[in-house]
């Protein structure tokens, strides 16, 4: 076992430790911080796949702005659902039956498949991904339209979020 | 090397997690959690077949960050949903946001 | 090759014979080499921190006609030790009904997101910790650490006055993320790389002739990103006692601290990295490696006098005045000002570097001005609205 | 401007006014038709440019107008794609042609049938038709139309409509063609429910959708089997022999049709929804509940004729399997005779063109199943401007007796009933003179009408290749039309104003009658194009244009049939007899009791709603409210103990009563009632309105889908 | 060797020094907690009430307007490293990028959400 592969195993325990966390936590703000550690497992994830740009996208969006979006939610609808009452609902079992066949069945898929046990080549040397990536972006031949499209999805995003939650006429807005 | 399929078969392992919190909790804020979890697998596939294939092709991490920005919106609007809903409500529990019964 | 060019080279392959004679493996030899040279940088900013807390003190006395620290040891130089003692020897109380866990993690969350900003910033051309093709996002990374580390602080006390000072304090740094985030994006559009390196390499002219607005952007946002004067919102004292870290004593409320300082002095190297050519000084940096970190500390020093200039000069600014000064001319202008320059250099692309410096620098202080004229105005006639009962009784009474 | 560029830009104009109107000009009614009219103006003139330029190119069908760029990548390999791109040929200009002129003249009749630069109604409000208002003038009140509420909204509906057409007519593949065709099921959705405070509006809209909604899902899987089965839905590539021959010959397993028989039938189902044929025949009648002018373009000239154009489009591709062929001969001959007879029963002036078109489409649906390709094209053209000239032609009747009604004030008048009407030729001169030419030309009288060359070319083919059931067939439908037709007219505009409502009809302003004005031209010209050689006198006069421009579509060139003296003879029986039946019998009719037509299953329509009512909403009401309704509020396991003891005692006292009660009696009365209430209680947890819930039964069924599909498909 | 392996060791060691010291001075400081010390400190009067006070939603407001121009902004890192090689059509993309950005705020503005009051 190389030094790689022990990094990815202690980095995927963490990762998978950690969202296990998330969905059983009793304290929200805890579930909240145990995705920060999660979604920081999958940082790491992106820098042993070499994606560079993609790590620290992750942690910037992720944790700088996602989980801060989440705890200042978790404030504003506050008392509701503190620590008291169950967090699961009554088909929870049916749920993890689910999810443990949705698991199952994609290892079963996964093990048929032909490509699994491809292995990565090297990165050709002089590759800059975030160059590349910025071409892949920007040129006309490429991605430039999900590119300006993602700006007018945030934008709807924005004003939906803006509008749904704190549409003047539903009320007071500051309670 | 790490083989493709540990990559894989950690993040169906995310997924089904993320699935489990989705189904599972009660709370609408909790979902989302779990929304995201599933989300992060998505692009932990993306980002190794983009390692895996032909480097130069850029299509996984344009996907990738494609997915960021749709998270984004996802978690801006949901949260939104959820916040509207508790002041109208006063209540965060998905199994009590049954308005849209019929 | 020499020492005095290339020392962490050096170095690093003396510690390699070294251990390898003992028979260590290689790349286990190369982990521990590494390990001891982020340690010894570490180390090292450790003792400078504690060096900046008795300039930082010097300094403010001086702003304040004050002496400062002068007791212990020659010009108070050993009082920052005593203190350090201090905090070491005091209880180490955790508040009831405070989240045990969550309430110690922050202050290491919060160090530590100062500490690791260095292993992106080259002190010399060799000498750097990693250089990063993606620096200047790497660097938003870790002040997204230092900012979950505050709301895990103020939530974790469980005070009402430490959440509502990381609240505010999180929503201002969140906010003046924004501005910061796109004056990276200029000097990226000049050295076309994110790469610290390539950014200094890129810089035979300093970005600062080129984007001077840029440069008083960055330091506005960073200002706000440290939480110092005039965006101290943590500390509001008169409102929220202490902010987020009122809880918090002894070696905890320490790592806030000493991070808020050595913090600064962080974003004072990238005010001199991104905008006055980093360890670049007339070819000193050519001369030997220790001349380059000499330069790029004495620019970092700077900077660092720069942010305390402001901080003991203007008074703290209300929230909601920094929000909107922030949303609505700050953001607005940088997002402009990125336009421009996307622009401008595109345009001037190929020509002369004069011409090309002294384009980018009239259209930066153009758009500065403009900006400036559109506030004021917009400010005088706010001012008309406010004070619109007063005006016109003046004016009745002239007429 | 190359021709092709022009091709692509003919869809734009409607759709950036769509939303140009909904984005910014929506408060301003004259900048919105303005801008909706000017669209439609900018498509009808690139569309008639490209028309002509068509007509300049020889052999237009081996050499047509395409153009197309990549869309979608597809799998791994970077040089498949989803194409979009566009397609003129001969067929495609003719029917551009009309869809051009039809829709250019639906907008500007738009205007004055939404009354455009009338004042305000008084009660108006949006989702209603307007009621009209009060004006002052001279000192005395009376009361005038009203302009529609939501004016703005209605031009912006018809761009969109419009867009889908011309996207479905100049698409070169399946795919963006099913984009039309969905847009224009949207825009039919929206504009039958235009009205949507009106509940029979909002239900027509809702019916029209599931209805065709029907229809289009089996004409998606009939376009997912093409390509699965030939990696394209491009036409161009699809109608090569290879394709063609391959598709022919490999079987589908299903009742032991070709591949190609299945997906032409597949197809033609969606086509049998879209034209509104037998058994999806029930939507377009209660789709007259829209604005006329939404009657005349969705369901005479555009929409309806999608389903026929798509059946065109196919016909090399459907024609391959004898089976289908005779399945759609038999659903077309069937349609136009079955829905001729209930139009004849009918008294709302809209419903009668409603059936009447109905039967058209299914003449036309009738010729491609008997493979007279030329002729079914003909009668698509001929009949989308008479059928356009008709609708709009009773929007101008009603729009004249509205304007009575007005006048009296007597609100409970339909001025939509026919027997209301009467004597209108006076009042309504053009209307009725474009009326009667439009009457004359659907039911084929002779010689001058388009409809009679057309209608006399399907016959003639019938009769040609010895379809005798499908001649005879269309024969007495086309009887019945005439019949019908002529009834309606007499009603309508002949004899004297039954009502004081019609004696106050007002002739409608010009921007209602220029477009009926040239309608009628084409409905008088549309069919000279398509005489054939051999017709007595006429013959030869004019080249049979028509057919040798059209059939150049196809890759082998139909032949005209022999000419032949009786199906021309029938022709002009059954146009003037029918004709002059109906004026005979109706002349001196007053009331609807004096009608003998008026037979309870041709007025019900042979009880097509209610046996679909009986048939599917009720059980899906019946599921709803037993099964799945009455039980909402417990889990799985609650609703178990729960019925755990009802279930017991029951069964207990089933014992004990199986010795006291007779077996029918206790079988009938409570047992059924038990076990739906009992099978009802374990189900009732599908519907919860929980989220989650439905959640994790989507993916149950997702995974029993994905696992079977696994193990039958792959394993 | 990987360049991440020397991030990861000043996340290492960025983690040890400050456990290490509060550690140190966890182990030498006196330890003689009681309830008096351990109560909440606010402003010297005794503290009322939950600690979880409601927040304002202009709190949220901000951290969804950041999160939606964090996450623009990244999408424009990419593109300003191009944007040397790649021309004025680059530039008017992300113009247009930024453009579509700036009416979101505008719309946020004018709703009088960017309002702290």
């Amino acid at each position: 076992m190389t030094g790689e592969q022990i990094i990815f195993l202690l980095t995927a325990l963490f990762t998978l430790g950690s969202g296990v966390m998330v969905v059983t936590s009793r304290n929200l703000i805890h579930a909240a911080l145990w995705l920060v550690s999660a979604l920081f497992g999958v940082a790491v994830t992106y820098a042993l796949l070499d994606a560079a740009f993609l790590a620290v996208v992750q942690v910037v969006v992720y944790i700088g702005a996602i989980a801060i979006l989440f705890i200042f939610a978790v404030m504003l609808t506050r008392k509701d659902m503190r620590d008291q009452g169950p967090q699961m609902n009554t088909n929870w079992w049916f749920g993890a039956l689910l999810s443990v066949l949705v698991f199952g069945g994609l290892f079963f898929l996964l093990q048929g498949w032909s490509g699994l046990s491809r292995t990565a080549s090297p990165i050709p040397p002089g590759f800059d991904s975030i160059s590349e990536l910025g071409n892949a972006l920007i040129s006309p031949d490429a991605y430039v339209l999900p590119f300006e499209v993602a700006s007018v999805l945030l934008v709807a995003a924005l004003i939906g979020a803006v509008y749904v939650a704190f549409n003047p006429r539903s009320g007071d807005t500051r309670k | 090397m790490v083989p493709l399929s540990w990559y894989l078969i950690f993040a169906a392992a995310l997924f089904s997690i993320g699935l489990f919190g989705v189904l599972s909790r009660r709370n609408a804020v909790a979902i989302l959690l779990g929304v995201e979890l599933m989300l992060n697998s998505v692009n932990i596939n993306l980002a190794a077949f983009w390692r895996y294939g032909d480097v130069s092709q850029m299509a996984g991490q344009v996907f990738a960050i494609i997915v960021f920005a749709v998270a984004a919106a996802e978690v801006a609007v949901g949260l939104a949903l959820v916040i509207s809903v508790y002041r109208r409500r006063n209540t965060v529990v998905a199994d009590e946001i049954n308005m849209m019964k019929w | 090759m020499s020492f005095w060019n290339d020392p962490l080279k050096i170095a690093a392959d003396w510690l390699m014979g070294i251990f390898t004679g003992w028979g260590m493996p290689e790349i286990a030899a190369q982990i521990l080499i590494g390990f001891l040279g982020v340690f010894l940088l570490v180390a090292l900013l450790m003792v400078l921190d504690i060096f900046l807390v008795w300039v930082e003190r010097k300094v403010v006395a001086r702003f304040q006609d004050r002496l400062g620290p002068n007791r212990v040891g020659p010009w108070g130089l050993i009082q920052p030790f005593a203190d350090i003692i201090k905090l070491i020897i005091k209880e180490d109380t955790t508040p009831g009904g405070a989240d045990k866990v969550v309430y110690n993690i922050a202050p290491m969350l919060s160090m530590m997101s100062v500490l690791i900003l260095w292993a992106v910033v080259p002190l010399a051309p060799k000498i750097i910790g990693v250089d990063l093709n993606i620096g200047a996002l790497y660097i938003i990374a870790a002040g997204a650490i230092g900012t979950l580390a505050i709301i895990m602080a103020g939530w974790s006390s469980n005070n009402k006055f430490a959440l509502i000072g990381a609240f505010r304090q999180v929503a201002v740094m969140v906010s003046f993320e924004i501005p910061m985030l796109t004056m990276l994006l200029i000097p990226t559009i000049f050295a076309g790389s994110m790469g610290f390196n390539a950014i200094i390499e890129a810089q035979d002219i300093w970005y600062v002739f080129l984007a001077p607005l840029a440069a008083v952007i960055f330091l506005i946002a960073a200002i706000a990103e440290l939480g110092r004067a005039p965006f101290d919102m943590a500390e509001g004292e008169s409102e929220i006692v202490a902010g987020f870290n009122i809880e918090y004593s002894g070696m905890k409320f320490g790592m806030f601290y000493a991070g808020e300082l050595l913090h600064a002095f962080t974003f004072g190297g990238f005010m001199g990295i991104l905008f006055f050519g980093g360890y670049r000084f007339f070819g000193l940096e050519q001369v030997s490696a220790f001349l380059a970190v000499a330069v790029i500390v004495f620019k970092a020093f700077i900077g660092y006098w720069i942010i305390m200039w402001v901080k003991y000069t203007l008074m703290r600014i209300r929230i909601d005045h920094m929000l909107a000064f922030n949303w609505k001319f700050l953001t607005p202008l940088a997002f402009t000002l990125l336009m421009v320059t996307a622009l401008m250099n595109a345009l001037l692309a190929g020509t002369s570097p004069w011409i090309y410096t002294s384009g980018m620098f009239l259209s930066n202080v153009a758009l500065g001005w403009i900006a400036l004229e559109v506030a004021r105005r917009y400010s005088r006639r706010e001012r008309a609205r406010v004070e619109g009962v007063v005006t016109t009784s003046r004016s009745t009474l002239v007429g | 401007m190359a021709t092709e560029l022009l091709i692509w830009l003919i869809p734009l104009p409607p759709v950036l006014a769509f939303f140009l109107i909904v984005l910014l000009t929506n408060r301003n009614k004259a900048l919105s038709h303005t801008v909706g009219v000017g669209a439609a103006f900018l498509s009808w003139l690139g569309s008639m440019v490209v028309f002509v330029r068509a007509l300049g190119v020889e052999h237009l069908g081996e050499h047509p107008f395409v153009s197309s760029v990549t869309w979608l990548p597809l799998g791994e390999t970077t040089d498949t794609y989803f194409d979009i791109g566009i397609l003129v040929d001969p067929t495609g200009a003719a029917v551009l042609f009309f869809v051009a002129w039809t829709i250019f003249m639906i907008f500007l009749y738009s205007v004055g049938y939404q009354n455009f630069g009338q004042p305000k109604g008084d009660h108006d409000q949006a989702g209603l038709p307007p009621h009209g208002a009060t004006v002052e003038e001279h000192g005395h009140r009376h009361r005038v139309p009203s302009v529609e509420p939501m004016y703005s909204r209605f031009f912006a509906f018809l761009g969109l409509f419009a867009f889908g057409m011309y996207v479905l007519v100049l698409s070169d593949n399946l795919l963006t063609l099913f984009v039309g065709w969905e847009i224009m099921g949207l825009c039919s959705y929206l504009l039958i429910g235009f009205w949507y405070a009106k509940p029979s509006a909002r239900e027509a809209g809702v019916k029209a959708f599931m209805t065709t909604r029907v229809g289009d899902v089996f004409m998606l899987l009939g376009v997912a089997y093409l390509y699965s089965a030939t990696g394209t839905l491009s036409f161009r590539e699809i109608f090569t022999e290879g394709v063609l021959h391959t598709l022919a010959t490999v079987p589908s397993g299903v009742l032991g049709l070709s591949a190609a028989g299945l997906i032409g039938l597949l197809l033609f189902i969606g086509a049998v929804g879209k034209s509104a044929q037998f058994p999806l025949h029930v939507w377009l009648p209660d789709a007259m509940e829209g604005p006329t002018p939404v009657s005349a373009m969705i369901h005479a000239a555009t929409m309806v004729s999608a389903g026929v154009y798509l059946v065109i489009r196919m016909f090399p591709l459907i024609s391959l399997d004898p089976t289908t062929m005779a399945i759609v001969a038999f659903i077309g001959a069937f349609t136009a005779l079955f829905s001729a007879t209930i139009a004849v029963a009918q008294n709302d002036i809209k419903r009668v063109l409603a059936y009447s078109t109905i039967s058209q489409l299914g003449f036309m649906i009738a010729a491609l199943g008997i493979g007279a390709y030329v002729a079914a094209a003909f009668h698509l053209i001929t009949h989308a401007f008479f059928k356009a000239l008709l609708f709009l032609g009773s929007g101008s009747v009603i729009h004249g007796m509205e304007h009575g009604v007005l006048h009296t004030g007597d609100h409970k008048v339909d001025p939509q009933d026919m027997f209301n009407m009467g004597g209108l030729r006076k009042k309504m001169p053009i209307t009725f003179w474009t009326f009667l030419i439009g009457g004359f030309a659907l039911s084929g009288f002779p010689v001058l009408t388009a409809g009679f060359w057309s209608k006399d070319e399907i016959l003639a083919d019938a009769f040609g290749h010895g379809h005798w059931a499908v001649f005879i067939t269309l024969a007495v439908a086309a009887f019945l039309t005439a019949f019908y037709t002529m009834r309606q007219i007499t009603l309508t505009f002949l004899g004297e104003p039954r009502t004081k409502e019609a004696e106050h009809a007002q002739e409608t302003p010009w921007t209602m009658t220029v477009p009926l004005v040239v309608l009628a031209f084409f409905a008088v010209t549309a069919g000279w194009v398509g005489i054939p050689e051999h017709f007595p006198a006429l013959g030869g006069l004019i080249p049979n244009w028509f057919h040798e421009f059209v059939g150049g579509t196809l890759a082998e060139h139909p032949e005209a049939v022999e000419f032949s003296i009786w199906p021309l003879l029938t022709s002009l029986f059954v146009a003037l007899g029918g004709l002059g039946l109906g004026w005979l019998v109706y002349r001196n009719v007053k009331t609807p009791a004096e009608d003998r037509l008026q037979i309870p299953v041709l007025k019900n329509k042979y009880y097509f709603d209610e046996i679909y009512d009986y048939l599917f909403v009720k059980p899906a009401y019946w599921f709803a409210e037993t099964v799945i309704y009455k039980f909402m509020d417990q889990g799985v396991i609650d609703g178990f103990l729960h019925s755990f003891g009802p279930v017991t005692d029951r069964f207990g006292s089933a014992i004990r009563n199986y010795f006291d009660l007779p077996v029918i009696n206790r079988f009938f009365g409570d047992g059924s009632a038990n076990v739906t209430y009992w099978f009802g209680g374990k189900l009732r947890v599908v519907q919860t309105g929980r989220i989650q819930q439905y959640l994790m039964f989507a993916l149950v069924v997702f995974i029993a889908v994905g696992a079977a599909l696994y193990f039958f498909l792959l394993a | 060797m990987s360049p991440w392996i020397y991030i990861g060791l000043f996340f290492i060691v960025g983690l040890i020094i400050p456990v290490g010291a509060i550690g140190f001075a966890w182990f030498l400081g006196p330890r003689k907690s009681n309830p008096i010390k351990r109560t909440t400190y606010e402003c010297g009067i005794e503290t009322v009430g939950d600690s979880w006070v409601q927040f304002k939603a202009q709190y949220y407001i901000f951290a969804l307007v950041f999160l939606v121009f964090d996450v623009e902004t990244v999408f424009l890192f990419p593109w300003a490293v191009r944007l040397g090689q790649l021309g004025l059509f680059a530039v008017v993309e992300g113009i247009i990028f930024i453009l579509i950005l700036l009416a979101g705020l505008v719309y946020t503005w004018r709703k009088g959400m960017l309002e702290w009051a």
